[in-house]
This record gives C-alpha cells, structure tokens and sequence, in this order.
C-alpha cells in the first residue's frame, strides 16, 4: 500500500533524521512502529502523506510514485489520514460538530455528501452528546477521541496514529484499541507507533523496530520480541509477557501473544508432558 | 467646605484604587453606554477607515500566505489571554501594548489594528469589558493609536540607533500613555467641564486616570523590556 | 473569569433559544437604553436581571461580580463629571451635573445590561454565525474562530505555568510575568508549527476557509410573547417620555 | 507526614471533586495513587503544598495543621515539592540554568548556599553540558528531566509526580526511575500517580486507590492487586504479571512482585511439590 525506498531526510539547518528508510506497509494489515523516543518514526510519519518530501528516495502510494504537485497532494493526503500526539496541535474549531465538518469541506465535498458523511461519523463514534459542545470543554481523552473522529470521517485508505494511548488511563485505552480494531475491520490499514510493547505484542501483525534513522528490523511480533539481545541494543524492552515466559520456558522459541494464549499452550504443554 | 468635600471624596478614591482587587488596567475601557449617541457614532466612523486599511492589509497578507491566518490568531488569543489574566505579577498591566507591540513588529503595524479591535470585541463579548457602542472608541485608543505609536517609536529607535532596550521601553511606554491621552481626550470632549470647558475636563480625567496609568505605563514598559530581551537573547 | 463566563453560555438555560432572536432582543434593548429615558434604562436594568438571573439561571453572584467590575469604570469617572475646574484651578462641587450623572449611570448600566444577557445566554460561536449571515467578512470571521479556540489553549498555558511557579514560590516579582509571557510567546510559535502541518495533514491548506456548520435550536413560545410585549411596552413608554 | 482528614473541594461554579478525601502518607515510604482520568488525582496533588485550599477539611503537614498564612505557605511549599504531567507547561525560565535558580531564588538563600545547591544538582542530574541552553531547545524527555531536577535542587521532604512516565521511552523511563529510587534513598519520600500499574506493583510500598473523589482502597500493592474484582468496577486494570499468576495459580492469594520473584516463588513451588 505504501512504500519507502531509501528514503533520507534532513532538516533545514538540522542533523540527518532519516538515514535510508525503507519499508513496505502491506494493504490490511495491523502494523505498529516502535523505536526510543528521537529516533525519527514522528519524521517518517510526516512522509507517509507528503507534509515533508524527502531529500532522497522515492515514496510509493498504491504503487504509484508520488510527485508532490498540488493535485497528487491532495489526493494523497485525502487517503492518509494522521492523528498526532498532541491533540491540542490538531483541532481548530471552537464546536465539535465544525471540527468534524472542516476537513470535509476543505476536500470540495457537496453539502449533502457531507452530512451523510458526518451523521455515520457521529453514530459510529458516538458524538451526538457533545454535537453543540465548544471543544475546550471536553477532556483530554475526549479531545483524543475527536481528533480520531475527525480524521476518521473523511474515511482514509491508511490510518497513522502517532502515540494513540499516551496520558490515556486504562478503560480509555481499550475503547480506543476497540475503535482502532473496528476502523480495521471495516477495510483500514492501521499503523500506529507506540512505547507499549505489551500492546504491539498482543495487536500487531507486523512490527518496524526502528533505530537512529532507519528501520533495523521487521516481521511478526511473536518472532521480534523473541529475539531479546537486539533489543536491548536499540534500548527497546522486551513486552512483560515474553520475559516472563522466557523465564518459564527458556527452551521455547515461540512467544504466546496474550494471557489466554499462554494458558492454551500451557495446558498443550501439560497434556504433552503427561 | 465644598473644596474640603471634594478633596475628600477624591483622596478617597484614591485609596479605593490603590488597593482595589480588581486589574485598573480595565477601567480603561470606556464601558458600555457611556458615551452619547452622537459621540459612539462619531467615533465608530473616524475609526472604520483605519479598520477598512488593516483589512486590506490583511486580506492581501492572508492570500499569499494562508496559514498566517492561524499565526494571527494565535497572536490575537496571546494578546487577549495576556489582558484578561489576573496574574499579581502582570497585575495592574493590561499587557495589552506587550502582546500589541510585538504584533506590531511582527505584522506591521495595520495587520496589528485588526488584531487590537478583534481582542476588543473579544473583551465585549466574552468578558463584558468595554462595549459594543463605545467599541469605536476603544479602539481607536488602544488598536489604533497604541500599535501606530509603538511601531512609530521603533521605527524612530531604529533610525536614530538608540539603545534596543529603551526603544523598547519607550515603545511600550508611549504607546500606553497615548491610549490613556486619547481615552481621556474622548471623555473629555463627550463631557466637557460646564465652567472650564473641555480643556478642564481633559485635565480632570486624565488627572484621575494617571494614578493608574502613569505606574502602570512604567511596569508596561519594564515587562515588555523583560520579554524582549528574552526573545532576543533566546 | 474567561472560562466561567463562557461556560455559562454553554449551560445556561436560555442557550437553546435561536441566537437571531437573542442578538435582536439584546439590540433592540441596547438602542432603547442608549436613546430611552432613566424611567425605561432602569426597566431595562431590572427586566434583564430576571431575564439572567431568573431564566437563564445564571447565579446572582457571578452577575454582582461583573456589575461590580463596571461600577469600577463608572465610579472613577464620577469624580471627574462632578468637580469643576475653573481658569484658577479653583475647584467647586458642581452640583447641576449631578443630573447629568445620574442619567450616566443609569444608561451605562442598563446597555451594559443588555452585552452582559447577550453574552451569558449566547455561546460565542452562536454569536458569530449571526455576524456570519450579516455579511461580515470571511476574513474576520476566520480570524474570529480560529482566536477563540486558541484563547482556551494560551488560558490553560498560562494557568497551568502560573501554578507552577506558585508551587516554587514565584509568582510575586515582575519579572516572573516576563517569563511567563516569553512562555506563552514561545508556544505561539510551536503552536503555529504543529497546527499548520496538521491542516496540512488533513488535506486543508490554500484558503483554509472555516464554515461554521447549523446549530439546531427551537423557539421557546413563552419567552417569545415576553419579549415581544416587553418590547412594545417599553417603546411605547418612550415614544409617549415616560 | 502529610496526612489529610475529609477533604472537600470544588472549583468556582464547577462539580465538587474532591468529595471527604482522607489520607496518611507516611514518612520514607514509597508511595503510588492510581485511579482513572478525571477522578480527581491533580486536584489531590494541588492541595498537598497548599496551591488549593479545601472547602473544608483538615491537611496537617509534619503533624502541624496548615494555615494558608504566607510564612506557613513558603515554608510548605519548600518542602513538599511537585513535579506536574506536562513539562511544557512548567518550565518558565528561558535558561536552564535560570531554571534551576527559580526556586532558590525565593527560599531567602545566601548566594554562596545557593551556588553550592545548585553545584551539586547540576552534578546529581548531570546538566552540565546543557547548562546554557535555551529550555525550549531541549527534547521532551529532557524537559521532564529538567522539572525534575529543578525541584529537587529545592531538597524537598515529599515529592509529588503526576504522571511522570507519560510519553517518555522506556529507556527514559528506567533512567528516570533509577533517580526518583535514589531520591528516595536520599531520605525524601516520594507520591506518585500514574496508570502503569506493572510498575506500581514492582515499586511502591502503599498504594492508594482513588475513585470519584474519595480513595477508596488503600494498602500494600501485592494486597490491592490480588483482589481483582473492586479493581474492574473503578476501571483499573490488574497488571498483567498478576493476571499471569493468578493463570497459572487460581488458588493463590499473594502475588509477585516482578518477575524475578516469580521465579523465585515457582521453584519454591517446585521444590514443594517434589
């Protein structure tokens, strides 16, 4: 669906912050991206709908090669939805229901399409209770939630989600997880970057280690954190999960993605050994 | 006796003043009705043609460059949250030239009358502080003659190569000294004095509103010095 | 002060009222009290205090605050209007103003009266989109929107940085004000930054126009008729000079 | 140490929350609030070195009960001090090194001591090379570095943390725990909130349990996370090391603290069996 080739970027006046990424984001997949904090994945995510345009390399979307005219542009960024870490950096309008009608209007759409379009988006993420609610008004896990929604209503190909649970408390984690999965199922790719490995371990399909400007490592989570050594070296922890299962196998090559999964290969275990 | 009486009744004032609670600096807004018919309507027309200038202006920054518009804004609600804040330390200083000079150096000085009369209306509507009828009048004391003699004095700083922080200081200081002339200017010529005129009256407001202004122009001043030197060092 | 007077817009109990009717009923009112009688000013006074306090819930306390906040302005000016200078600097008490500042007071009061209803029952965007249907420029309007948004951001800054200092003890010297409004010039700056790749992101750039969407609102037949006889009443009484 | 009886606050015109809060923090232990967002835990924090002053209610400090007189403030304020969630809205000085000075600056310090204060802080933080830098310069986790150290320069008796690992990696994390354990063996007793709770049970010696406006369960963390049921219904998760455990032993009553003492337990339980 997207892919980058070699690509390296600077900025103005900077240090080098991408040093060669190459990726490929498969079309339906759970994809998560993780890395220490400065080690470029916000950079990357600004690439993956044009808002910067790399110094070198090439950027595929649908296996077009993108060119940063105004049209593609806008095309381009109509597909990629983002939602950034700071939700205070992203909604502009003083209502809720003007957030949710501003990127609409700005992709030229007619009136009628666009309320459609806003009616699903409030049953789906259940806004009508706050419709006439000033956006200053909502908490910050609220806030979170209608930056989602207001990417989510122009109905992007590709959904990027930069940090999506931090400051979150539990219960809010899980219903936006909940959310995340539905967006999926109804036909959005999803990549998200996250400290939570915990989380990458039991959701993603594939997980991008990424490490001083490049992506270092791919493929599935269970095969990632089962390798410790290299992660350490990228000062990446290893999820609770695979420690604790190291500790109680440290024979076992596989890593169970969750608590049931672990109990299941237990009792096979059990059953095997007896 | 009668001399006595008012002496007394104005001392008075003075202490009330002094350790009031509330900012001062708002009683500089002429409230809402207090001027005549005649005189919000002639104000609100010696002042739309400096507002039909900052428009054009704007307008034709805004078309080159869209994203301004938020920048503007930004700077718009910085000048207003400044303003309103009861801060002890901002305490008795509208802020208001702070917000309003820097926006002057950074905008030009007629994108600023814009921003001043949009932050006014915001203190109408939010805050109930000045008005709609004597919004004409408010701001051609504080969004127009404020920035235009801020960005005067900085210009006038920079030619004659005084000291960035007195330009500064002054800059700041003069601008909120002549939003101070020109409110008591226009109460004066609403109410002039029956025996002395409008001469007389000018003296009297502009008598009772220094207590405030005077100090308040100097920590102004002080304040924007302060900031400065931080945006300019860092 | 700034967010509890906005958020009684949101809450009061007249917010459901179309803004029209309001933005009319406020500025019929404001043209009576600056050309009406003190009989009709204090009408005025009076009848939007229970329109506040009475309908719109609004607590009498907040409504003594803010009218004290006025008197401040009004009583500085008081001095001013009743003490004669003559050409000697010989000042008297002059007591055939005391007319004229009688009518004053009851005129500043009452228009004020009519900006304080108007602003606690009216959300301010609500108010806007009536200035929008009056033709008002698309570039004030944007400008308008765009700053009351981020009025809310800098308040919560600016707070959340003095109770910071308040926590270290500082907070009392002048120059700590400097700090915080380099502080808060600073986050204009990064603010500006992200927002613009944000829009960027979402596909707005080029105009980057706001369109305020409809709100829904009902009329409320029972404070129509009020007004509408209130209304008439009170021309009335000053067409005749009560 | 800080003990507060029934405490009651509401904000001007705004819901009551803090609704008859009592607590006991006791000197030199570590101590943890967990609680969902919105339940009240910032405003808790506010009214430990007096910024809000309870409707009613008592707060003794040191057994002394607090007055809100000025000398009573600065005094309560040196010694308790807090570190907030985001280190964008605390920092105020342009300077780092100004930064540090902010809060020596009020205590009424000879210029010498303060030298001295400050000397050693730069040394304990490592600041040294930052010295100079403008704070805006500075990268987030850095900046959380910062808040920390400038309110440890003050050499407070209790320290307060809202949120201190939001948004940090986890390398920054450990780094970050690792100081606030040394600050802790300094002799200053340390509160914190946050919604990691893995990380509650492995740290703290009390953990508070707060629910709308009330703490609704206190005690030793292996105690509070054994029972999972309470837990749920005020939406806290359990951590995922308990709900491991209590997998594999369903009949067990304590929990281990992290995964070390799991081991630990299993080979006892190994050797028991055999």
């Amino acid at each position: 669906m997207l892919t980058m080739e070699e690509v390296y970027y600077a900025y103005p006046d900077g240090p080098c912050v991408l040093k060669g990424v190459s990726l490929h984001i498969p079309d339906g997949k759970k994809c998560a991206l993780i890395g220490h904090n400065g080690c470029g994945k916000t950079t990357l995510f600004l690439h993956t709908n044009g808002l910067l345009r790399p110094n070198s390399g090439r950027i595929y979307w649908n296996g077009e090669k993108m060119d940063y005219r105004r049209q593609t542009l806008q095309k381009w960024r109509r597909e990629v939805g983002i939602v950034f870490q700071n939700p205070e950096h992203q909604l502009v309008a003083p209502l809720v229901r003007d957030e949710l009608a501003f990127g609409l209007h700005h992709a030229g759409m007619a009136k009628s399409e666009m309320e459609e379009l806003m009616e699903k988006a409030l049953d789906e993420f259940g806004l009508r209770p706050w419709l006439d609610k000033p956006v200053h008004h909502l908490s910050l896990g609220q806030k979170k939630w209608l930056t989602l929604a207001a990417v989510m209503v122009m109905n992007p190909k590709l959904l990027v989600l930069d940090e999506p649970t931090a400051y979150l408390d539990r219960r809010q984690i899980r219903r936006f997880v909940e959310k995340i999965n539905d967006i999926y199922h109804n036909g959005t790719t999803v990549l998200l970057a996250t400290h939570d490995v915990d989380f990458v371990l039991e959701w993603a399909d594939i997980v991008f280690v990424m490490h001083d400007g490049q992506i270092v490592m791919q493929g599935a989570p269970q095969d990632i954190f089962a390798r410790q050594h290299p992660l350490q070296e990228w000062h990446l922890d290893v999820p609770l999960l695979a420690s604790v299962w190291k500790t109680l196998f440290p024979h076992e090559t596989r890593i169970p993605r969750n608590v049931e999964e672990m109990k299941q290969w237990m009792n096979e275990q059990a059953l095997g050994t007896v | 006796m009668k001399k006595w009486k008012a002496a007394l009744f104005l001392c008075g004032f003075v202490v009330y003043f002094t350790f009031s609670e509330s900012s001062p600096a708002l009683a500089m807004h002429i409230t809402e009705g207090f001027l005549p018919v005649k005189w919000v309507i002639f104000w609100w027309l010696v002042f739309l043609p400096f507002l039909f200038i900052g428009m054009r202006s704007l307008i034709r920054i805004t078309r080159e460059h869209p994203e301004l518009k938020l920048l503007i804004a930004l700077s718009g609600a910085f000048t207003f949250v400044l303003s309103a804040l009861k801060i002890p330390s901002v305490t008795g200083s509208s802020s208001h030239p702070t917000g309003v000079g820097l926006g002057a150096v950074l905008f030009g000085p007629w994108t600023m009358v814009v921003m001043g009369s949009v932050v006014l209306l915001f203190q109408a509507l939010l805050l109930a502080h000045g008005g709609l009828t004597t919004l004409g009048a408010n701001a051609m004391a504080m969004a127009v003659a404020g920035p235009l003699v801020a960005y005067g004095m900085y210009r006038f700083g920079k030619k004659w190569n005084i000291s960035r922080r007195w330009t500064v200081f002054f800059a700041a200081f003069f601008s909120d000294l002549a939003t101070y002339v020109v409110t008591s200017l226009q109460l004066a010529l609403a109410f002039p004095d029956a025996t002395g005129g409008i001469a007389a009256s000018f003296l009297k407001f502009a008598g009772i509103f220094a207590i405030t202004q005077i100090p308040l122009a100097v920590t102004e001043g002080l304040l924007t010095v302060v900031v400065w030197n931080f945006l300019s060092t860092y | 002060m700034i967010r509890q007077l906005d958020t009684i817009a949101y809450n009061n109990r007249l917010r459901a009222i179309r803004p029209e009717q309001k933005v009319l009923f406020a500025f019929l009112l404001l043209i009576m009290a600056m050309a009406g009688s003190w009989k009709v000013q204090a009408m005025i006074t009076v009848w939007l205090a229970i329109w506040i306090i009475g309908y719109a819930r609004v607590s009498w306390k907040v409504y003594a605050k803010a009218l004290g906040a006025v008197a401040l302005f009004l009583l500085m000016s008081v001095p001013a209007l009743l003490v004669s200078i003559d050409r000697s600097f010989h000042v008297s008490l002059d007591h055939s103003q005391l007319v004229t500042v009688m009518s004053l007071l009851s005129r500043s009061i009452a228009a004020w009266s009519c900006l304080f209803f108007l602003l606690v029952t009216t959300p301010f965007p609500e108010m806007l989109s009536v200035l929008k249907r009056m033709k008002v420029p698309s570039i004030l309007m944007e400008l308008f929107f765009f700053t009351y948004r981020f009025v809310f951001v800098f308040e919560k800054a600016a707070e959340e940085l003095y109770v910071a200092m308040k926590a270290r003890n500082g907070g009392t010297h002048w120059r700590h004000g400097g700090m915080l409004v380099f502080q808060l010039f600073q986050k204009i700056w990064h603010s500006y930054e992200a927002l613009r790749l944000a829009l960027w992101a979402r596909g707005v750039s080029g105009e980057m126009a706001y369109v305020p969407t409809e709100t829904y609102h009902k009329t409320n037949k029972r404070y129509l008729w009020e007004a509408v006889i209130g209304l008439s009443l009170l021309l009335w009484l000053s067409m005749i000079g009560g």
